[in-house]
């Protein structure tokens, strides 16, 4: 049994693994997670000229339990870090997180002491996007590395046996 | 063709303003009050007492200042010994004349609430509590609304660090302090091994 | 070919792919129970339980519910053979319905719909 | 930590729509206290979003902090600077020096700005109300503006264009033709829009009789803007304290009278209307000349006139290693956003940075209004009047 599922990847695993991180590129759904200005960016992103469904990821998720990826769009302030931790520690396996906009990467401009200064102090994040705010482009290049990550080697996409 | 009859009528109650209600005003609250020269914008200004601010703003309020516009904190730390002072700006609708209530105050005397006048009132007398700490007497609930309740500290101040608590820690301070240690639990930290290859 | 064999395999697929499905994920998807994973999601900000009781108006009109929505259910049957029924067929829904019409009335006159 | 209700007459459920919610239009917290599905109580929580932005700006000098208050409105971001430059071009008494096409070209850029708030107004507000098409138009048709903004500014949203003074930099020249394309095409759409939404019944039962708010309890609020103008009031700062010009323009401030949630949504479309007509009367009569104050205290000289002139260098040197000094003084200076009256209470100790810069938000006492506007209403109408208060939470947290 365990040379069929082995972790050097059998012939099983591989096209069952191959299957599942071509399944979970393109369908990667985003959670609601819209803070400052990059929200308003973020709903751009649904709009006829930039369509993110041309990806699979049209359907903004409100709620965690159905959501993949969680873009922090905007500035995280010291009462939403306990929501944000919730948020993201609701999500079902596997997750990705975003960290769009230099407020959500660094705390941007915002060096003071109401904005955590980057929301990798709470939550550890996948993918940064400079910009302020950043254009719909640049998020959209951004979920596609995610992609391009998913379907590469991602240790977090793809089959994970747990017997 | 421009339409300056706005204009006019603001300016005219300005006046009207400035030569009655201004010295009606002072004369009423004879030691509890003094005119202040107006600047920039020339709105007419009043030094207020807080023990009488109650009374001034149902005085103001019968003579046509039916509009509370705003309430707004300050504080004049190194320059001036009763630091704080809660500025009100009141506004007759549709006279248009306006008025600044200045009323001076410590952290401990304290000016009462305009929340059962104006309902308005409620939210920016618990900011100013919050950024300042000047507490309001006779306020419903007043709590921390901007920062968590838990926050230490009044951070709009002028003695309070820009960075607030970080300013005070230097940089490789000891996880349990760090504000935001808790959340991060080792396994997850972004130190987190990149996946090979990016 | 038995009468009733695509009963069966609708039956048979309808129990197959669930449980199909269901273990497939927890075997092969990866599981991380975490403590907040169990707590109900109330949007980000926990708030106190449910003090008092449900108030009543939610059970009425569940029972309502219920009555009106297996009356539209028995529609089908009837519908699916109306030609073989013919018109003594209409007559007999035509009667069911005035019946629950009635009821929908009495219920509709008492308030039961109206929420305050 | 949260603000519960002890005293439980009827057996009351507390419902808290958190910070995390799709309805709340960003990082909101409503505490409902429902009577099965009639709200009895509602206590906003708002601070989720409180970037400290009034602490960061007293410690930029005055021309630096039009980039702070710019992310404050962000669906305003002209209006907010525009708003902060009058105030210290107030307490500098320059305002009268500031020439003709600065003033023109802020106005129109404040107009458009204006639309593109609306639009995401309407967008969102009929998705929330089960709407899915007009938030695919609205934002269609925003990107229009949006390019006249990365054109001119070159930023599409947050572009910190204002100086105190005048403009970043001048206009483009083939700025009047851009502006042109975008009116010809917008009132067409506007009428598509306009007849997707407000002709829906479904639209028309979930909104007419909605929220219902009287003129006298909206004035003791503190409610301006479209939250004020559905009662009947037409106060509107551009017309009642005009600024840059306001006075020249001829446009009429829309009002409702019965004060519900229709009106909220139904005001906007007349409001655009105004907005396109300043618009087109600004770009019709759009002045040349500086797009900037002639002051050299003020503003930073021509790059090729650093270079040769000495005198030009110190100045530029000045000015960007400190700023300039603001005499002492307080200054109130009211602007109309798309919410309602923007106010800028500035106090300045003289010095080149800004001593207490306090913003009072519309959206604030919007937000703390709906404490009184949803008792009484089913759940699903909260949804509805969240939506139609229009709060933009980098305002009311400032």
């Amino acid at each position: 049994m365990s040379d069929v599922f082995g972790e050097d990847g059998g012939f099983v695993t591989t096209t069952v693994d191959g299957f599942l991180r071509w399944a979970k590129s393109n369908s990667v759904w985003p959670l609601t997670f819209g803070l400052a200005c990059c929200a308003i960016e973020m709903m751009n992103l649904t709009s006829p000229r930039y369509d993110l469904a041309q990806w699979g990821s049209e359907a903004f998720r409100a709620s965690p339990r159905q959501a993949d990826l969680m873009i922090v769009s905007g500035r995280l302030c010291n009462k939403m870090v306990p929501v944000a931790r919730q948020v993201y520690e609701q999500m079902a396996e596997p997750k990705w997180v975003v960290a769009m906009g230099a407020c959500a990467s660094t705390g941007g401009i915002f060096d003071n002491y109401a904005v955590v200064q980057g929301v990798d102090n709470v939550i550890p994040v996948d993918i940064y996007i400079p910009g302020c705010p950043p254009t719909p482009d640049a998020v959209i290049h951004a979920i596609q590395m995610l992609r391009e990550r998913i379907q590469g080697n991602d240790p977090k996409g793809g089959l994970k046996v747990n017997a | 063709m421009p339409n300056t009859e706005m204009i006019d009528r603001a300016n005219a109650a300005r006046e009207k303003v400035n030569t009655e209600i201004v010295p009606a005003l002072l004369e009423a609250f004879a030691d509890k009050a003094e005119s202040i020269a107006p600047t920039g914008d020339l709105i007419p200004q009043v030094f207020v007492k807080p023990t009488a601010l109650l009374d001034v703003a149902l005085w103001l309020k019968d003579r046509g200042f039916n509009m509370l516009v705003d309430v707004a904190g300050a504080d004049y730390y190194p320059k001036r010994d009763p630091r704080f002072e809660v500025i009100y700006h009141f506004r007759q609708f549709p006279a248009l004349g306006m008025i600044r209530v200045r009323v001076r105050c410590t952290e401990k005397d304290q000016p009462h609430t305009l929340s059962h006048i104006w309902p308005m009132a409620d939210a920016p007398e618990r900011e100013v509590y919050d950024q300042f700490g000047v507490k309001f007497t006779g306020h419903p609930n007043l709590k921390r609304i901007l920062n968590p309740d838990d926050w230490e500290g009044h951070p709009l101040r002028r003695d309070y660090p820009l960075r607030g608590p970080r300013a005070l820690i230097n940089l490789d301070m000891p996880a349990e302090l760090n504000r935001f240690a808790a959340f991060v639990d080792d396994e997850h930290a972004n130190t987190e091994k990149k996946p090979d290859g990016k | 070919m038995h009468p009733y064999l695509p009963l069966l395999i609708y039956l048979l697929v309808a129990l197959v792919v669930p449980v199909a499905m269901s273990i497939l994920g927890t075997s092969f998807g990866p599981s991380k129970p975490e403590k907040y994973k169990f707590l109900p999601y109330e949007s980000g900000h926990p708030t106190s339980p449910l003090m008092g009781r449900f108030p009543v108006k939610f059970y009425m009109v569940a029972m309502l519910f219920v009555i009106f929505d297996v009356e539209a259910a028995s529609f089908y049957p009837w519908a699916v053979n109306l030609r073989e029924l013919g018109v003594f067929g209409l007559y007999e829904m035509i009667t069911f319905m005035i019946v629950l019409a009635i009821g929908y009335a009495y219920v509709w006159k008492k308030g039961g719909f109206s929420w305050r | 930590m949260a603000q519960t209700f002890d005293t439980h007459e009827q057996d009351t459920m507390q419902l808290s729509i958190g910070p995390h919610h799709p309805a709340t239009h960003g990082v909101l917290r409503v505490i409902l206290e429902l009577n099965g599905e009639i709200i009895v109580k509602a206590a906003p929580e708002t601070g989720f979003l409180h970037t400290g932005i009034e602490k960061t700006a007293e410690n930029l000098t005055w021309n630096q902090a039009t980039a702070v208050v710019d992310r404050m409105d962000y669906l305003n971001s002209i209006g907010n600077n525009v708003g902060y430059c009058l105030a210290v071009e107030k307490l500098l008494g320059i305002t009268d020096r500031i020439p003709e096409r600065a003033n023109v070209a802020r106005v129109i850029l404040m107009e458009l700005q204006r639309i593109t708030s609306h639009l995401v107004f309407l967008g969102t507000g009929a998705l929330d109300l089960g709407a899915m098409t007009p938030i695919f138009w609205t934002f269609d048709l925003r990107e229009h503006i949006l390019d006249i903004f990365e054109e001119v500014t070159g930023q599409r949203m947050n572009p910190s264009y204002m100086r105190v003074g005048g403009l970043a930099h001048d206009l483009p020249e083939h700025f009047k033709e851009i502006v042109n394309n975008f009116l010809k095409i917008a009132p067409g759409k506007m009428q598509d829009l306009k007849n997707l939404i407000l002709g829906h019944p479904i639209f028309k039962d979930r909104t007419i009789g909605v929220g219902k708010i009287s003129e006298e309890k909206a004035l003791a609020l503190g409610l301006t803007g479209h939250n004020l103008r559905i009662t009947g009031n037409d106060y509107d700062v551009r017309k009642y304290y005009p600024y840059c010009g306001y006075e020249n323009y001829d446009f009429k401030v829309p009002t409702r009278q019965n004060g519900d949630l229709n009106d909220r949504i139904s005001i906007r479309f007349d409001e655009i209307d105004e907005s396109l007509k300043i618009i087109k009367q600004g770009i019709d009569n759009l002045p040349d000349g500086r797009h900037i104050i002639e002051d050299r205290k003020l503003v930073l000289p021509p790059k090729e006139e650093v270079k040769q002139s000495m005198e030009a260098l110190i100045h530029h040197f000045k000015l960007v290693q400190q700023g300039f000094e603001v005499p002492a003084g307080e200054v109130y200076q009211a602007v109309e956003s798309p919410r309602g009256e923007l106010g800028f209470y500035l106090i300045s100790d003289g010095g080149n940075k800004p001593m207490r810069m306090r913003v009072r938000g519309p959206a604030f006492y919007a937000t703390y209004a709906l404490g009184t506007l949803l008792p009484g209403h089913y759940v699903g109408d909260m949804v509805g009047i969240i939506a139609g208060i229009d709060p933009i939470f980098g305002e009311v947290d400032r």
